[in-house]
């Protein structure tokens, strides 16, 4: 992993910080682009600057592992608070 | 014998078997890094969903542009960080020394920040408790801002965790008792934990300050 | 001489290389910290059995005379606590899977030693900690900790308790790490996944729950402690707080631990059943995979503590279909025990017999659980004794008597001393009816209306409730009788040989007690799991 | 609550109560099929199976997929069978009919106190006609309690911040216990109550005789005076705020677009969090009562507002922005 490939990355995290925060901040209805903004954030630092996809699939596999648990907890919680009437 | 055969804990028999245990119980560890704070993702975007109103005002009163700046210094942290794994490989000890220390410097930055920002809040008296009388309206804006303080200070903790086992790498290499390339693995271990702080407060940052915002 | 290592000319067992209390306080090997997790972890059992005793004596009159109401909420919250978080989760995981799992395996120690010594200290010290807060005074809060009465109403030591069962979580998530690891990466050439005994894929499954469902709880009593400890109220019905976003939080970890606490026990029941019957499980993969199956879905389906809580009608009927789904893996493992009895070639021991236990409560707790997961049976019987009895029968009746099980079974193996199996009988026949005395009348008293957690009842329950303390008292009995012989088996008890009970596993390949490394030389692992002689008499040469 | 030595069955008070033993019986029955061949086979097997006896033990069965499929499928579709029979029932414990007389509950750290519509209070105890359905409209004033009638075979938590509701129609008159089922504390075991169900007549009789002089509505009127509420809600009121004449039951657009029905958790909110839900077209002015007004104060202002007359379900407020006469909504 050059220093170029990793400086690359870091310009493309800043850059989608920065998208993220001004449409949030100017355009308060379109907030939730930040959330998309992040996430590719978080896979870009993953795989470029942790380079998560140099590791075997098992690896990789318990790294997403959680996220999966949290989905499920998120939907069911949420779906409770929203069909309470 | 290949050379890092030397360094083989106890129960491992060959170093690509020891090498790969010790990713897989880092990764495990940081699943379960991750669902801690999961938890507390579920409290933020529940109350968003319960209060709109109460979270958008609380929203409004948060500095995130300030925030912003400080989520950049965590990318560029993580930026040295990876640099000085990748120099750890290459057995290049001043290098590391370094970047580690650059690290350190730009997570030390987050959190000085990140304490003026408070200090901030607390004279505007939007923190619970202390501090003069709170502008806020609503208490689910309070409510809100209870649960800004206890993420943003649990995230911090886990900032301070890990510039001091920065630091703490700095003197043992100092003290040469991490021979590079050999060891270079616990150096990325470290990198790998500072690169889960990060992607928590990648995540945490629209959470708080960005989305919902009273229109 | 059917000598099954010939090269075992006696290397040292661990027990005998190395004496001195720094050897056993700074051990790194997996053997010596199961035993130094089997005295802590008996030591917090006869605890939480002394709670439940004032518990049993208090609730034999009607009116609450033996124990302030204050004390008598202290001493279930303590009976709660320490039986949860001290006894049942670790017990089996950290005794017999630090002792067995790199056995069973064929490696020569668990994947990170030193941590795994560290998850002790952090048994013991979180256990110390909150051992201290419950004996000054301890928390009226019971184990569940639900706000607003953890957070505003209560004075007792709440953070106190919190911080210790905080760092005791720790204890579990890195035993359940180095399980997880130690299983992926460490098993010896030969050994794949479906060579593997069925206690290593429990003691897998309850890892992965163990690793994933701690840090939630974790996140919860940090957010009470910090409720509690500096106002900064985050579950406070006053600021809009909901107290069903705690219960949400808390019962996602807590349904799973309640999964942690049983499917060690299943394992260790798939390898008593197979050795007393010496003979293969009938259907292995069904049996291995009900186990990865009850650790998913066992995530699915927390809200079914929340029926009567004020949770929604729709969320309420989507848990209670997913209720119905976890219970099925549970029916395939005790149907397929049940079948690897036929045409077996049973011999029955002390071991067994728990296992007969195991089999019989825990079919009666698995179908009381389903009542409960019927939602219009659960809006009668919810937080009554019907629970309490329901949860006893697993907890108690299966998962004890695993562990009970499994001490018997391996006890030879892991002290190289064999007990009187006379007494093993006895003791396993008393617990069974000492057990079934004590619970089954709570399924009345349940169904009746009597509430959980009641200092003082109404007068026509009390004949059912002086039965159910009878049986406690006999329970106690029962319990303390294996404390007796197998202590006295440790100086007086014969030698065992290496493989006591015939059974097929690596575990019974090496010496009894071990050597240090386990094994002299790495095995290959050429055979299937439970591989006896087809032919029915049993001789291997 | 005649207290026999040894009583194994709780007495059952409604048509519920039947329905639930009815489930339990059938639930038992089917799991016993399922069950009993377990316990059989493991002694059978056991006591066929020892070692050392003379049976034929060859071409052992190392699994079947035919059998695992069997004992999954079977009591799985039992179990659905039976889980819709629950699900329907609990559908309807969850949702009480329309007409049903409606008393408020109130718990508090160790006591239930309950309110009639005519204004009558008790204090751990409650009064009610035989054969009508009744709606009991409950909330907490501290921590979690739950209102429990094992006579009707239901329970419903009462939390702090929000109504809950639990409702029955009692079929046999007498005396029944009632517990708190969930922990809440130091007296938890204290906190019983009794329902007394009684036939019509003896019910009124009770009604009248128990000295209530005002009726609900008129204490919460006497309220509504007392903390000023009338200075801007009352007819002559000089600043600009929702008139509450016919708001019960009727839907009212907000300030966010949305609208909700003005039910009992509305008016509570907007009297304890005024800013929560803005009613469309106001300002937000009005001071939280949060700390002022206790539960039962907010029941009677509620009872008062319905009293100023229904409102038809789903006809959009009076003074909405939809159509509101321009001068009406000019201060």
């Amino acid at each position: 992993m050059k220093t170029r490939k990793l400086l690359l990355i870091y310009a493309g995290l800043l850059m989608l910080l920065a998208i993220g925060a001004t449409v949030a901040i100017q355009f308060p209805q379109w907030a939730m682009l930040a959330l998309v903004c992040a996430a590719g954030q978080a896979i870009l630092l993953l795989f470029g600057l942790a380079e998560l996809g140099t590791h075997t699939p098992l690896v990789r596999f318990f790294a997403f592992g959680a996220g999966f648990w949290l989905v499920l907890m998120f939907t069911l919680s949420i779906a409770d608070l929203l069909t309470r009437g | 014998m290949d050379v890092r055969e030397q360094y083989l804990a106890e129960p491992y028999q060959t170093a690509a078997q020891q090498r790969e245990a010790t990713f897989l119980g880092m990764w495990v560890f940081l699943a379960t890094e991750i669902m801690m704070f999961g938890g507390l993702f579920l409290v933020i975007y529940y109350y968003r969903l319960q209060h709109p109103v109460g979270v958008g005002e609380a929203v409004h009163h948060l500095h995130s542009i300030l925030a912003a700046f400080n989520s950049a210094l965590l990318l560029t942290g993580s930026l040295c960080m990876s640099l000085m794994v990748q120099a750890s490989r290459l057995g290049d000890y001043r290098r590391v020394q370094r970047l580690l220390l650059l690290t350190a410097f730009f997570g030390l930055a987050f959190l000085a920040v990140k304490g003026f920002e408070y200090g901030w809040e607390y004279r505007e008296g939007l923190l619970p408790g202390m501090g003069p009388e709170s502008p806020l309206k609503e208490p689910a804006a309070r409510l809100f801002m209870n649960i800004y303080l206890f993420a943003t200070g649990l995230h911090a903790v886990h900032v301070t965790l890990g510039v001091t086992i920065i630091l703490g790498m700095v003197v043992r290499i100092h003290f040469a008792h991490m021979k590079l390339p050999e060891r270079a693995i616990t150096l990325e271990m470290v990198g790998l934990y500072w690169h889960l702080i990060d992607v928590i407060w990648i995540v945490l940052y629209p959470s708080l300050y960005l989305v919902g915002r009273a229109v | 001489m059917s000598q099954k290592n010939p090269a075992a000319d006696r290397a040292p067992s661990y027990l005998a290389d190395e004496h001195g209390l720094r050897t056993w306080l700074l051990t790194t090997d997996h053997k010596r910290i199961a035993i130094l997790y089997l005295i802590s972890v008996t030591a917090f059992f006869f605890l939480g059995s002394l709670a439940a005793s004032l518990v049993r004596i208090e609730l034999v009159t009607p009116e609450g005379d033996l124990l302030s109401p204050d004390g008598y909420n202290r001493a279930f919250t303590l009976h709660g606590v320490v039986m949860v978080w001290f006894f049942l989760i670790p017990s089996i995981p950290a005794v017999f899977g630090n002792f067995l799992i790199p056995i069973m395996i064929g490696a020569r120690d668990m994947a990170f030693p030193k941590l795994n010594l560290f998850s002790w200290y952090l048994l013991v010290g979180g256990g110390s900690f909150t051992l201290y807060a419950l004996l000054a005074g301890g928390v009226a809060t019971g184990w569940t900790f639900y706000t607003p009465l953890s957070t505003m109403f209560s004075n007792g030591h709440v953070v106190a308790v919190i911080l210790g069962v905080f760092i005791v979580g720790f204890s579990s998530i890195l035993t359940g790490l180095n399980i997880i690891v130690t299983i992926h990466r460490l098993r010896a050439p030969g050994m794949t996944w479906f060579r593997m005994p069925l206690f290593c894929w429990s003691l897998y499954a309850t890892s992965v729950i163990l690793v994933l469902a701690t840090p939630v709880l974790a996140i919860t009593l940090l957010l009470v402690a910090a409720e509690h400890l500096f106002g900064i109220g985050v579950f406070d019905p006053r600021l809009g707080g909901d107290p069903l976003l705690f219960q949400h939080l808390f019962w996602f970890y807590s349904h799973p631990a309640v999964y942690i606490m049983i499917l060690p026990a299943m394992g260790v029941m798939s390898e008593l059943v197979t050795a007393a019957a010496h003979k293969r499980i009938f259907g292995y993969s069904f049996v291995a995979y009900s186990s990865l199956a009850i650790a998913v879905i066992g995530f699915m389906v927390w809200g079914h503590h929340m029926f009567v809580a004020g949770q929604s009608m729709y969320a309420s009927m989507v848990f209670s279909l997913l209720s119905f789904l976890v219970a099925i893996p549970s029916a395939i493992k005790v149907y397929n025990w049940t079948a690897t009895l036929y045409k077996s070639n049973l011999t029955i021991d002390a071991h067994f017999l728990y296992a007969l236990t195991f089999i019989g409560l825990f079919v009666i707790g698995g179908i009381t659980g389903l009542f409960l997961a019927l939602l219009a049976a659960d809006v009668h019987v919810h937080d009554t004794y019907f629970v309490v009895a329901h949860f006893h029968y697993i907890m108690v009746g299966a998962a004890v008597a695993g562990f009970f099980g499994g001490l018997h079974f391996w006890w030879p193996k892991m002290t190289g001393r064999m007990y009187s199996q006379l007494w093993g009988k006895i003791a396993a026949v008393m617990i069974f009816c000492g057990f079934n005395l004590t619970f089954f009348p709570q399924f009345l008293l349940g169904y009746l209306g009597m509430p959980r957690r009641y200092h003082s009842y109404p007068e026509d329950f009390q004949f059912l409730h002086v039965l159910s303390s009878t049986g406690a008292a006999v329970l106690a009995v029962g319990y303390v009788m294996p404390f007796f012989y197998l202590l006295w088996s440790l100086r007086y008890g014969p030698q065992a040989e290496d493989d006591p009970w015939d059974a097929a596993g690596l575990e019974w390949r090496t010496s009894s007690p071990p050597p240090t490394h386990n094994f002299l030389e790495t095995p290959i692992v050429d055979f299937d799991a439970y591989e006896y002689p087809p032919e029915a008499t049993h001789g291997r040469s | 609550m005649d207290d026999e030595f040894l009583r194994l069955w709780p007495q059952a008070a409604s048509d519920h109560a039947h329905a639930i033993d009815w489930l339990i019986w059938s639930f038992t029955g089917m799991m016993a099929i399922f069950v009993v061949p377990v316990f059989v086979l493991t002694i059978l097997f056991a006591i066929r199976y020892r070692k050392g006896t003379r049976v034929s033990r060859d071409h052992r069965p190392r699994g079947s997929m035919k059998v695992e499929m069997t004992w999954i499928v079977l009591p799985f579709i039992g179990s659905m069978i039976i889980y819709l029979v629950s699900a329907r029932l609990y559908y309807e414990v969850k949702t009480p009919p329309a007409d049903a007389m409606v008393i408020q509950v109130v718990a508090k750290q160790w006591m239930w106190k309950f309110q009639h519509p005519g204004g009558q209070r008790e204090i751990n105890t409650l009064h009610v006609p035989v054969g009508r359905p009744v709606r009991l409209n409950m909330i907490s004033q501290d921590v979690i309690h739950s209102l429990y009638f094992p006579a009707l075979r239901i329970k419903q938590d009462l939390l702090p911040g929000r109504y809950t509701a639990l409702w029955f129609s009692a079929t046999e008159t007498g005396r029944y216990e009632a517990f708190c089922a969930e922990y809440c504390g130091t007296d938890h075991s204290k906190m019983l109550a009794t329902l007394i169900v009684q036939s019509p007549q003896e019910y009124q009789r009770w009604l009248s005789q128990s000295g209530a002089s005002e009726s609900l509505a008129e204490q919460g009127e006497v309220l509504f005076r007392q903390f000023g509420c009338s200075g801007c809600h009352g007819p002559a009121a000089v600043a600009k705020a929702p008139t509450l004449e016919g708001l019960y039951g009727r839907r009212v657009a907000l300030h966010d677009g949305t609208s909700v029905i003005a039910d009992q958790a509305y008016i509570r909110d907007s009297i304890l969090l005024p800013h929560k839900q803005l009613v469309a077209g106001y300002e937000p002015i009005m001071p939280s009562f949060s700390n002022v007004i206790d539960e039962e104060g907010v029941l009677r202002l509620t009872a008062y507002i319905q009293s100023l007359g229904e409102g038809e379900q789903g006809e959009p407020h009076a003074d909405s922005p939809r159509n509101p006469p321009p001068e009406e909504t000019a201060p």
